[in-house]
């Protein structure tokens, strides 16, 4: 993975307390696993069975039958639990994840994201995504601000087909943080050396400026 | 018990009985696991007869205890303003609450009361299912006709608070049961806002089979190690 | 359980296959288990959550968390397994249990019964009355031929509420043995000593007659 | 194998993959166990591939295996006219098929698909979903109120017959699975006329942990010893 991606994992990981139940979703997302700094005291859960994901194996410890929802091989930590996917869905949509990370193609200007989807071309996966943004308490979008052509991925209405009409609760790019609050987005935070003008410029929806720590970037620099 | 993990480092499950039913509010809607009295959360259940805030509860079980023991002192102590289950004519007492007027019952097949449960636990806001059709029971129900066989439609049930009953639980609040004394128990641990489970046991966290765990811990908020010896009330 | 019920519960056995998962009811249906030639061969379920409920234990050896529907101690067998209640009526439900035996208040003429509330009564308990009668691949129905006041049990209508729009296949009394065919009853088997004159007086409901064993009857005397 | 029930005694449940899987007649629906190839009945699959009878088949599945591997052969091999999951783009061999109009599709979110087999072996016509409303996946679906929040309405699924992986069963059928290759299995297992369930080992009764047993043996009708490593398909 990229270094962008990683600064954007590490991102995210303020928006963890320690005890949350969290579901990591495919790409970046799974990357803050990598980033979190007592790994114990997070719980992941995945969509295919499993609460108390633990790091990836060594090569010689794969176990097939041990995999997270990217198929990808992890291991199991002490105090985990196997589960139906029934069940599994059952802990999704019944609200008791505590907090998802999932990637996303755009993000509304109210907050709501299109991530499983390309417009025009045949819908034929989505996977976990609509379950998991409907159902977990709290949802952080984790994304590159912008699309690989340069164009902004925070829009005013979104073109790709939308996976829920719920809006998500934050939104981290390499750039900015952006929480939602009552239907709008809120820019809360810019990345060291990332200017307003920076975000204003790749960023397509209407936000409001609220910065936590703006002192710190009063002197900040263009983003490279 | 051992400490093997921040989480339980930074916060222990464990609460006493008494400091547990404090969080239940007057009005409360509280789901009770247990089937008669077997795999019923009795500590629990005794502790909160104690707790003054414990009142005008709408009381989610199969059955409201036996006379005076479980839920059946609950409801002698005027703590129960409607009982939600399967089978109350066991027990006299609430018979008699019934037909004085001061206790009101919902009456579901005891099939479509887990269902509900568990649909309230896993999100689905309500099923069609085929018992009660054409009878007592199913009076005022939707009715719909799904691949030509008809079906009746009920909402599902979540509660404030659950209180469960387990054989032994990890330090992170894993489960276990025991038995026929798992029951309800399961079911009712997903479908509350703040779950109580009350064990005879904690063991440190890993001791667990995984693949044997029934509740994982997520849907547990707080333990009370029971002083109440199982089968005390038969 | 007196001589009547236990003979009931015997006639019901010829009607259990080997290998059956079978749930019995409270009352007479529970005394079949101790009929069976060869328990070994049927599973029992009891809807509170156990498949393989064997035989009843010894005082001393009790165990409180290991009770049948009826809240009696039951054992487990080998090959057991323990579920949620959730799980339990979804087998009773989703027809994956065999053959209910259930107790009857009436039996209408269709086959259809009535077993868990009477009339003018505060409708206070049903159990898993409803779902064992929708939901068990077949219904016996193990009942005395009359009530107490000697009144018929099988009856043109039930005047009693019924339990289920579904009509039971198999009827046993300690007298006879009715089936339920096309929507009719059809007397199929006469106890020993009982004549179809009996049957006839003690039967409030319209039923066809083509026992099974006819010769049997020819010299049959009147029901004690 | 030890011989300790009368119902072993007279009926062993094992059986060869083949003649296991010559029961499918053509056009039946299958329900498919797995997470990609993780905890798919990779033996039984290959046997399917070989019978004559395996044609036209729906399969509900999440997904359609990976290229060439698992249900993957089996759309190479021109069997499969329509297939019922939530995942396909993983596999290129499923979007061609889909283009070139040889395979029908249904998507479904991945928690809708599991709940609908749930219900489905449950005895639930359909249930109430917030999952997917105002989405392309809910167009067409029945909207409905309930407390307040809008849901979804989804019918149940039911199969012909399901093909399940788990890693041991005893003579009776009692299956266990292991860690992530549960998946949809259990519930797959509630939710088909037939369960073929493909295994690593089968003990005598007796052997498993009544506390821990996943798929009770009623639901099971015949066993299939795997012949494929676990991971072989990865």
């Amino acid at each position: 993975m990229s270094d962008v991606q990683n600064r954007i994992a590490a991102r995210v990981v303020p928006h963890i307390p320690p005890g949350a139940v969290v579901n990591l979703g495919i790409g970046i997302p799974t990357l803050v696993a990598d980033h979190l700094p007592d790994a114990d005291a997070v719980f992941l859960q995945t969509e295919n069975g499993l609460l108390g994901v633990g790091p990836t194996p060594a090569p010689e410890d794969v176990d097939p039958d041990l995999v997270h929802a990217g198929k990808q091989p992890v291991t199991a930590r002490p105090g985990a639990s196997y589960f139906a996917s029934s069940a599994s869905f059952g802990m999704i949509r019944g609200g008791h994840v505590g907090i998802a990370v999932l990637g996303a193609l755009q993000i509304d200007a109210q907050g709501r994201i299109a991530n499983w989807a390309l417009p025009g071309k045949p819908v034929l996966g989505v996977g976990g995504a609509m379950d998991l943004l409907v159902g977990a308490k709290r949802v952080i979008v984790a994304t590159t601000h912008t699309a690989k052509d340069g164009s902004a991925k925070i829009v005013a209405e979104c073109t790709f087909p939308l996976t829920a009409l719920r809006p998500v609760d934050v939104v981290v790019t390499e750039a900015a943080t952006f929480t939602v609050e009552n239907g709008e987005l809120v820019l809360v935070d810019l990345a060291d050396g990332v200017t307003l003008d920076w975000v204003r410029e790749h960023t397509a929806a209407p936000f409001r400026t609220a910065l936590r720590n703006p002192a710190r970037h009063e002197e900040s620099i263009d983003h490279a | 018990m051992s400490q093997t993990n921040s989480a339980t480092r930074d916060r222990s499950l464990v609460r006493g009985a008494a400091e547990a039913v404090a969080l239940i509010r007057p009005g409360a809607t509280l789901m009770v696991g247990g089937f008669g009295l077997v795999g019923a959360p009795l500590t629990v259940i005794e502790a909160l007869c104690e707790s003054p805030d414990a009142r005008d509860l709408t009381v989610i079980s199969n059955n409201l205890g036996e006379p005076g023991r479980g839920l059946g002192r609950l409801l002698l102590e005027g703590r129960v303003r409607k009982a939600i289950g399967s089978y109350f004519t066991s027990n006299p007492d609430v018979v008699r609450a019934h037909a004085e007027g001061r206790l009101e019952i919902d009456l579901l097949p005891q099939g479509t009361l887990a269902e509900s449960i568990r649909a309230g636990g896993a999100g689905i806001g309500g099923f069609y299912t085929k018992t009660g059709l054409g009878t007592l029971l199913g009076e005022g129900c939707e009715e719909r006709v799904i691949r030509g066989e008809r079906y009746l439609f009920r909402e599902s049930l979540h509660a404030d608070v659950a209180l469960v009953r387990a054989r032994v639980a990890d330090e992170l609040g894993n489960l276990v049961y025991s038995k026929t004394a798992r029951n309800f128990n399961p079911d009712m641990a997903t479908a509350a806002d703040l779950v109580i489970a009350e064990v005879d046991e904690i063991v440190p966290v890993g001791a667990l089979d995984p693949e044997a765990i029934v509740t994982p811990h997520l849907f547990v908020d707080h333990l009370v190690l029971s002083t109440t010896a199982r089968g005390a009330g038969k």
